[in-house]
């Protein structure tokens, strides 16, 4: 079920010669869309290093939107294909770590596409809404479903035990 | 073997008597293997759209589900995941439901929320849908028909007429052009028919109006007829067993409308191939039809000097060059482009 | 604590105090991202006025600022206006940081309260960002005052002629054996009806013998080496089989080669020329080339008609084509348009009916030079027509074809109109969809037109057909339509057909936009740096684009454009070095293996591999600071000034607040 | 660096790990020697019996040199780490387990009741009524427990403080015998420690520069497995041939062992000087060689990578950023 | 719909605009109508074969949706008419999917019950009867029911043309049923509900 007291935290990543352009054009046409993104602004959706994304959602945010001009329309020729190249192995790895794919999202918006810019913003808000929060950083098995199956937490040592050791 | 699951229609039991006939005579010399789909029903035709949108798409979609459970290899046989369809208005239907369950995915969902009461689901894309002409020219291929001939049409002056649901809307991109498509010319010409060129190949016979809107249909049977005729055709050669009805079945009704005198013959392609390949006309189903073919056939048989292929500009041209023919080739390229 | 960093929250007006609460922002970032180094936070009405730069360049001289925070508008609006201040102030202007709180907060959202939280939070990853800024020095680098033009249709004739006329070298390059383009295809140019030659030809000629002009047909760019100011180029000069020395250009080759071939090229295959050739008669430069693929002698061994009549001596068949290489400080591209393939509309029948001609046919048709010396006759080569379709949109404003508008069809169709009805009084329908005849003198050409009794017919054109359906229309072609003012559907019987067929992004534009490093748009043409302000700049410095190149246009407009693009070139060669933006990707040669991942991510050729060290290597002039290859590197060995990972990963945890607690 | 006239203290540790990193010392052969000539080994459970109340009854900072190798996966674990700290002043982060969790961090992609229960209930386990063992167990003597197993093994360094990383499984023996000679020195006070948190026995760039395979320009149409390969080019970097190495990505330091003779490079390594997240750097260096420009093509190429998050986490899942939500290598 | 006041009328405006109608047509199409992207080119009402016989080229019709002219659209005969052919709908430059919009005013022109003639739609329904109650269509019972009922003097002329299809063994003479007409049932009358329901 969708929680709608739950305001997802998103980081956006914008080319700055089209996506970054269409969220200023969204807002010289004061088109509203939800507050939940913050903005960064990339070269080209090719300076996209997979490490953002990840740090992004281990340092706190429920999701990553990646914008980047049209396939055929890069300010540097080609260098978005190589975003979407990267963007879906990445998805592959997070699959594989337990993170639903949707949680990171690429979206094509030219410099003319502040309307589409503004919509896909907030149609992400509203996917990451009915995915809840992305808990990393907790404590991996609190996340999990473990408690039910497991018939022998007595083997497993609560969280709160395992704190760094750091000397005086 | 190549093995495919046949959808045949409502008219293949019916007035299309002739093309299950005709089909039937040729799997074998070609190699085929069609595997009828298990209580398949009607298509719902042109008619259900036009009443109702959910019910004429589970209709249509039934069938889809019911064929995507035959896909798996059964007892040693090989498995496939395409549909022929030899009625132009199956195929479509067929063909437009699986796009359309893609292209807008909410009608997609309740189709399948229909299906579910009747335990079955489909997801769009499972199928190729694929009319049996498109089987015959890309599947099986020119070559092993023209190899199967031992009776050529040499003489046999053919009008290809592939009427309009075939190579229309296409949304899978599967024809070489709308509007002057060649895969039933290069078919024919295969076996050794000489194939007019007739622009009216994708025009309408009129579809239902034959039954609700006769004078409109008329009409449109009429200039199929006329310009095949104008342009000396001895027959026509069809894809489709509506357009068959239309044009035959309905062909005196028209003269009679417009005070005409046209004898059209129209016989199903795979009537023809049979010929070719050397079947008896009686097992291909010739003799059932209204306008009959007896004089248009005699050409068969009959001692003719091989004629060439008219691959020449109809009309002999002085004076200036004409532009390279639009190929096939760069149809389809173009169309998937 | 290093830094000491200023954060300056703009009012906007009322265009960032109306959502946000810019005081309590100001504040908050005084308080809460003082350990992060934040001594003064400041809010002013409008930061960008004098008087809000004067606070800022003030608060650098006396509390010795070393990272500046304005939180305002776009960067794309006040960037430049505060790193010009923070200069002013002896501050290296890349440590300003500009935080967009306006069209990506106060405009975008009305609660106030959820706008100041994320103004907080923007101003918060601008803070953590600016601390990771370096200082940049802009580089410099001289301008090769040489210029290579490529494409010899009027655009580019255009072009180099304003460039060599003001003292500069220009190379114009041609793949055609001839300049002129295909302006020199046709006989009248609308709306004034010059004709063409006569305008184009003195042109030709003036750059053909231009002191200042290299010219090169029959070549073409093969190569496209470094960046502004320093183009190293290669270019392929095709082998003429002509030694142009020798050659005076009397034509004896061609008069006595025994090979016809179809002109596909000038004649729009409409016409023949031999297999040695120049296209036509004023063609510039004046030699002929042999075409090797139909060359008889070439083909079976012997011949050779051209070389025992040739007076000079001049056929060489040994000759190899050749490379030379230039360097240019910029380079104008006038590459032009390919006409839309008609076939592809199989309903109109092109191909298949005889009497269809596309609009380069009839142009050749209707050219006195051309292959019927200009008498406007169906593909009988005698007959002429007694009525004429013409029909506009082929190819255009078509989604299964071209969505675009191609520009020149409806005055183009305009002027086939008036040259049929004058050449041959014949009637003639026009199939238009919207008559565009916008710009001086156009619409005046329409009105011309309709008075003449061209009859026209508002109705995308359905097919054209020779079945007939009805008496008067055996033999004839049917062009079947709906007249949409009329509501009917109208089958009109003509003669002759025309279509006004699109113009196209030539069939390798995609592959030159490569060479030269620059993209092309969804319909292929060249994009220009801005749209409206920026219109034959390209977002490569030095490369500029005109004509249709850019975009469907036709000759005024492509003149206009090949001179505002000297324009530019010149004022580059005159301010005689550029300075190129800071931002570039560097390689950490310890770091760095040589496993040469990054090699092939460059779309600009800036990454070399220097295979003694095994290192790779970037050349910062070439390089456009996309970041592609930062991103890639997996050993970490490259980074980028201005967008570094320390940057980006600063403003990620500044943006979602982790930096709110000392470290 | 107090010494004291007598022999410096050594002592090393096992945790969580398989015991190669033991092996991988003494495959040093007679420099082994060197140790002892040079050291006190207090402590080396595999090599000598020592007791935890002896260490535990030694003074503070009384060991000079601690290896530590393996992950921190239990509560025994946990109390070794921080005891050994306690009483070592230079405490070695010893192998990928210990660095970054190596192939014993991988199960932290699952929960860790599912692990117990996998370990007692496969279906090679004959366990019918689910017995699993006890925490605690009364005998005569007293009560006797076993270690209680932590819901993520973690690396050494997020549960005390490390002075030093040695990365490899197992670290290569030259590279052991390198630093065993850079710390007699040190003793001998004929050099000095490099700074804390620095990474020894390793290079700082990646595998590609020891390896000898030639490299190209790369862009690749396919990933494939290197035994669906026939021949692999022996000459040829693998990457090019399609084959997932991830030698781009991986620290230098073992002389590129693994694809010198033919076997692509699996990372163990860890990360090059200063990244991150060592996965994110495969992603894009796997990425970047793709020659393809619609999701459907890449999405082909990519099905030939069937685990990718294995292929590029295998030895630095509990390091990277999202499993263990901290910087692979904490340097500079 | 809204209610025209009297002083419209008087000043000759016959219809009020439902700019409703536009939006309801695009959602009762099948896939993706694209019919706000018309620009009145022509070329559907060129293409159309039957063009001669329609109240309204499709354009008009498309025209006359935009300014939502709800009953003299549902009255028109252009949607019975359309033989299905689909050449507009390959022609168009614009990618309308006017075949399909064609069917959903069909069904709009039932609803509202607006059609002019009710040939066109009773086939339809005669045909939809026999499939909902054997699953194939039944030509023969087809047939004669609708031509019994709206062109009973053109029955005697087509008697021949019946009799040769019958004898000629073209028209089976008893229905065919498929086997699980049960499930086809279900399947139809839960259709049926969500349509009543989207």
């Amino acid at each position: 079920m969708t929680d709608h007291n739950f305001e997802p935290t998103i980081i956006g990543f914008t080319c700055n010669w089209c996506s970054y352009r269409a969220s200023d054009l969204a807002g010289t046409a004061r088109m509203k869309y939800a507050p939940n993104v913050r903005l960064i602004r990339l070269m080209c959706s090719g300076r996209l290093d997979p490490t953002f994304v990840l740090r992004a959602l281990s340092e706190g945010a429920d999701g990553v939107m990646i914008t980047g001009c049209h396939p055929g329309e890069c300010h540097y020729i080609e260098q978005n294909y190589k975003a979407l190249r990267r963007f879906l192995l990445l998805r592959r790895v997070l699959t594989g770590l337990g993170i639903e794919p949707e949680r990171v999202k690429l979206v094509w918006a030219s410099a003319a596409e502040g309307a589409r810019f503004a919509s896909e913003t907030t149609a992400f808000v509203e996917e990451i809404r009915k995915l809840g929060p992305l808990n990393w950083g907790k404590d991996e098995g609190e996340r999990r479903k473990d408690e039910e199956g497991n018939k022998n937490s007595s083997f497993i040592i609560q969280p709160s035990s395992f704190e760094k050791e750091v000397p005086a | 073997m190549k093995k495919y699951l046949l959808y045949p229609g409502c008219s293949m039991e019916s007035s299309g008597r002739a093309y299950r006939d005709s089909i039937n005579a040729i799997v074998e010399p070609l190699d085929l293997h069609f595997e009828e789909i298990d209580d398949w029903n009607c298509c719902g035709a042109t008619e259900y759209l036009g009443i109702n949108l959910i019910p004429a798409y589970s209709l249509i979609a039934r069938n889809l589900a019911l064929a995507a459970k035959q896909t798996h290899p059964v007892n040693g046989t090989e498995g496939t995941r395409t549909v022929v369809a030899p009625c132009s208005a199956c195929y479509l239907n067929l063909a437009k439901a699986d796009y359309y369950m893609q292209e807008r995915p909410s009608l997609g969902v309740k189709v399948n929320e229909a299906l579910a009461a009747g335990d079955l689901q489909y997801t769009a894309g499972t199928l190729d849908v694929r009319h049996l002409i498109d089987i015959l020219v890309y599947d099986v291929g020119l070559e092993k028909i023209r190899s199967a001939v031992v009776r050529p049409l040499h003489g046999l002056k053919v009008a290809p007429y592939m009427g309009c649901m075939l190579p229309r809307p296409d949304y899978q991109h599967r024809w070489s052009d709308h509007e002057h498509p060649t895969e039933l010319d290069d078919l024919l010409r295969a076996l050794g028919a000489d194939v007019i060129d007739y622009p009216l190949t994708t025009s309408c016979c009129g579809g239902h109006m034959t039954q609700i809107g006769p004078e409109t249909a008329f009409e449109l049977i009429r200039r199929l007829v006329a310009d095949a005729d104008e342009r000396d055709a001895q027959l026509m050669a069809t894809v489709c067993p509506m357009c068959q009805m239309n044009v035959d079945a309905y062909q005196n009704e028209m003269n009679r409308f417009f005070g005409t005198d046209y004898h059209m013959p129209i016989l199903f392609f795979t009537q023809l191939m049979g010929l070719a390949f050397g079947r008896e006309p009686k097992e291909l189903g010739i003799g059932v039809e209204l306008v009959n073919s007896r004089n248009a056939l005699a050409h068969i048989g009959v001692e003719v000097p091989v004629t060439q292929e008219p691959t020449a500009p109809r009309k002999k041209v002085e004076g200036l060059p004409m532009p390279r023919r639009w190929t096939k080739h760069e149809g389809r390229k173009e169309a998937v482009k | 604590m290093t830094e000491k960093v200023g954060v300056y929250v703009c009012h906007c007006g009322s265009n960032i105090a109306g959502t946000v609460d810019v005081e309590d922002v100001a504040h908050w970032a005084a308080e809460k991202l003082g350990h992060q180094g934040v001594i003064i936070a400041r809010e002013y009405k409008f930061m960008c006025s004098s008087l809000g730069q004067e606070l800022i360049e003030k608060d650098i001289k006396e509390l010795g600022l070393t990272r500046v925070v304005v939180a305002a508008c776009s960067p794309h609006l006040h960037e430049k206006t505060f790193r010009i201040a923070a200069k002013n102030a002896g501050l290296n202007p890349y440590l300003v940081e500009l935080a967009s709180i306006r069209e990506q907060v106060s405009w975008v959202h009305s609660d106030k309260v959820v706008a100041t939280a994320k103004a907080k939070a923007v101003v918060s990853g601008a803070v953590s960002r600016a601390i990771q800024n370096a200082p940049l020095e802009e580089l410099k680098v001289p301008i090769n005052s040489n210029t290579l033009v490529v494409g010899g249709g009027i655009a580019g004739i255009q072009s180099a002629l304003e460039i060599a006329n003001a003292g500069f070298h220009v190379y114009l390059v041609e793949r055609e054996p001839s300049i002129g383009g295909h302006m020199a295809q046709f006989d009248k140019t609308f709306p004034t009806l010059d004709c063409s030659a006569c305008i184009l030809t003195p042109r030709m000629v003036e750059a053909g013998t231009h002191p200042n002009i290299t010219l090169l047909t029959w070549s073409e760019v093969t190569n496209v080496a470094g960046y502004v100011g320093n183009f190293h180029v290669t270019i392929k000069k095709k082998a003429r089989f002509i030694n142009e020395e020798l050659c005076t250009g009397c034509g004896i080759c061609q008069e006595k080669c025994p090979k016809k071939v179809i002109d596909d090229v000038y004649e729009a295959g409409l016409g023949y020329r031999k297999a040695v050739y120049t296209p036509f008669a004023q063609a510039v430069p004046n030699f002929p080339v042999m075409d090797k693929d139909n060359c008889t002698y070439f083909e079976k061994g012997t011949c050779k008609a051209c070389e025992k009549f040739c007076p000079t001596g001049a056929i060489d068949f040994n000759q190899q084509d050749e490379l030379l290489h230039i360097d240019v400080g910029n380079i104008v591209l006038a590459t032009g348009y390919d006409l839309f393939d008609a076939r592809r509309v199989s309903n109109y029948g092109y191909g298949r009916l005889p009497n269809v001609f596309t609009s380069l046919e009839f142009e050749r048709l209707s050219n006195a030079a051309g292959p019927t010396n200009g008498n406007i006759v169906l593909r009988d080569g005698k007959t002429a027509p007694k009525s004429v379709g013409i029909i506009h949109c082929v190819g255009s404003r078509d989604r299964n074809f071209n969505n675009y508008c191609s520009v020149i069809c409806c005055m183009q169709g305009l002027k086939f109109a008036h040259l049929v009805h004058e050449r041959t009084g014949a009637t003639v329908y026009n199939f238009y969809i919207d008559m565009r005849t916008a710009y001086k003198a156009y619409d005046e050409f329409y009105q011309r037109v309709l008075e003449e009794g061209t009859l026209f017919v508002r109705g995308k054109v359905a097919e054209v057909t020779d079945a007939a359906r009805y008496s008067n229309e055996k033999g004839k072609l049917i062009i079947q339509t709906e007249d949409t003012l009329a509501g009917k559907q109208r089958r009109i019987p003509v003669d002759m057909v025309i279509l006004s067929s699109g113009l196209q992004p030539r069939h390798d534009a995609k592959e030159v936009g490569k060479l030269f490093g620059i993209s092309c748009s969804m319909d292929g043409w060249f994009t220009e740096k801005h749209p409206k302000l920026d219109p034959v700049a390209t977002m490569t410095e030095g490369i500029y684009i005109v004509g249709c190149a850019q975009g469907p246009k036709d000759i005024p407009s492509s003149v206009a454009q090949g001179a505002a693009a000297s324009a530019r070139v010149l004022d580059k060669i005159l301010q005689k070095e550029v300075a190129l933006e800071p931002i570039k990707a560097t390689v950490n040669k310890e770091m760095c293996s040589g496993c040469r991942i990054c090699n092939g991510l460059c779309p600009f050729n800036a990454i070399g591999f220097l295979a003694d060290d095994n290192v790779s290597e970037i050349n910062p002039a070439l390089c456009q600071g996309c970041g592609t290859c930062v991103a890639a590197c997996p050993a970490g060995a490259i980074s980028g000034t201005g967008f570094s990972n320390e940057q980006i990963i600063a403003q990620i945890d500044g943006l979602l607040m982790r930096n709110l607690e000392p470290a | 660096m107090t010494v004291n006239g007598s022999k410096p203290k050594f002592a090393m540790y096992w945790a969580a790990s398989c015991g190669g990193c033991e092996i991988a010392v003494l495959n040093t052969h007679e420099k082994i020697l060197d140790v002892d000539a040079n050291f006190d080994v207090v402590f080396w459970p595999v090599a000598m019996d020592a007791k935890y109340k002896d260490v535990e009854a030694m003074e503070d900072g009384s060991i000079l040199l601690t290896l530590f190798n393996g992950g921190i996966r239990n509560d025994e674990n946990e109390h070794l780490a921080k005891l050994l700290r306690r009483k070592s002043q230079i405490m070695v982060s010893f192998g990928s387990c210990a660095c970054e969790g190596c192939i014993p961090g991988l199960a932290n992609l699952s929960p860790v009741g599912d692990i117990v229960h996998a370990a007692y209930n496969t279906i090679t386990t004959d366990n019918p009524n689910e017995i699993y063992p006890r925490i605690s167990y009364d005998v005569p003597e007293g009560e006797l427990h076993i270690p209680k197993l932590a819901k993520v093994l973690r690396p050494l360094d997020l549960v005390v403080d490390v002075d030093c990383y040695m990365p490899g499984c197992p670290p290569e023996s030259h590279q052991i015998a390198a630093v065993i000679d850079l710390v007699i020195k040190v003793v001998k006070g004929e050099a000095e420690l490099p700074p804390k948190g620095s990474v020894i026995g390793a290079g700082d760039s990646t595998v590609c520069d020891e390896c000898p395979r030639a490299r190209n320009v790369k862009s690749i149409k396919e990933f494939k497995r290197i035994q669906d390969i026939a021949p692999v080019d022996p000459d040829l970097c693998l990457l090019e041939q399609g084959i997932p190495c991830n030698g781009p990505a991986t620290r230098s330091g073992c002389n590129a062992r693994c694809p010198a003779v033919g076997a692509q490079c699996i990372g163990c390594y860890g990360p090059a000087e200063g990244v991150m997240d060592y996965g994110a750097r495969l992603i894009t260096a796997f990425s970047s060689v793709i020659d393809a420009n619609t999701t459907e093509e890449i999405d082909r190429i990519l099905d030939g990578i069937p685990d990718p998050t294995g292929q590029v986490y295998r030895f630095n899942l509990a390091g990277s950023l999202l499993k263990a939500n901290r910087d692979a290598w904490k340097v500079k | 719909m809204p209610q025209m006041t009297d002083e419209r009328v008087r000043a000759g405006l016959t219809h009020e605009e439902d700019l409703s109608l536009l939006h309801e047509v695009s959602m009762k199409t099948a896939g993706v109508s694209r019919l706000e992207m018309c620009i009145q080119c022509g070329t559907c009402g060129g293409s159309c074969p039957a063009a001669q016989d329609m109240d309204h080229t499709p354009r008009m019709l498309f025209a006359m949706l935009r300014a939502g002219m709800r009953e003299e659209v549902l009255r028109s005969n252009t949607q019975w008419i359309c033989v299905s052919c689909y050449h507009c709908v390959v022609r168009c430059p614009q990618e309308v999917h006017i075949a399909d919009v064609m069917y959903a005013l069909k069904g709009m022109s039932i609803r509202a019950k607006l059609y002019a003639d009710s040939t066109a739609p009773d086939f339809s329904q005669t045909f939809i009867d026999m499939v909902e109650s054997y699953g194939r269509s039944f030509e023969m019972g087809l047939a004669s029911r609708h031509y019994l009922k709206h062109f009973p003097l053109r029955l005697p002329g087509m008697m021949p043309m019946g009799l040769g299809m019958i004898f000629k063994g073209r028209m089976a003479l008893v229905p065919k049923k498929i086997e699980q007409m049960d499930q086809l049932k279900k399947i139809l009358d839960r259709a049926k509900q969500l349509e009543m329901i989207s």
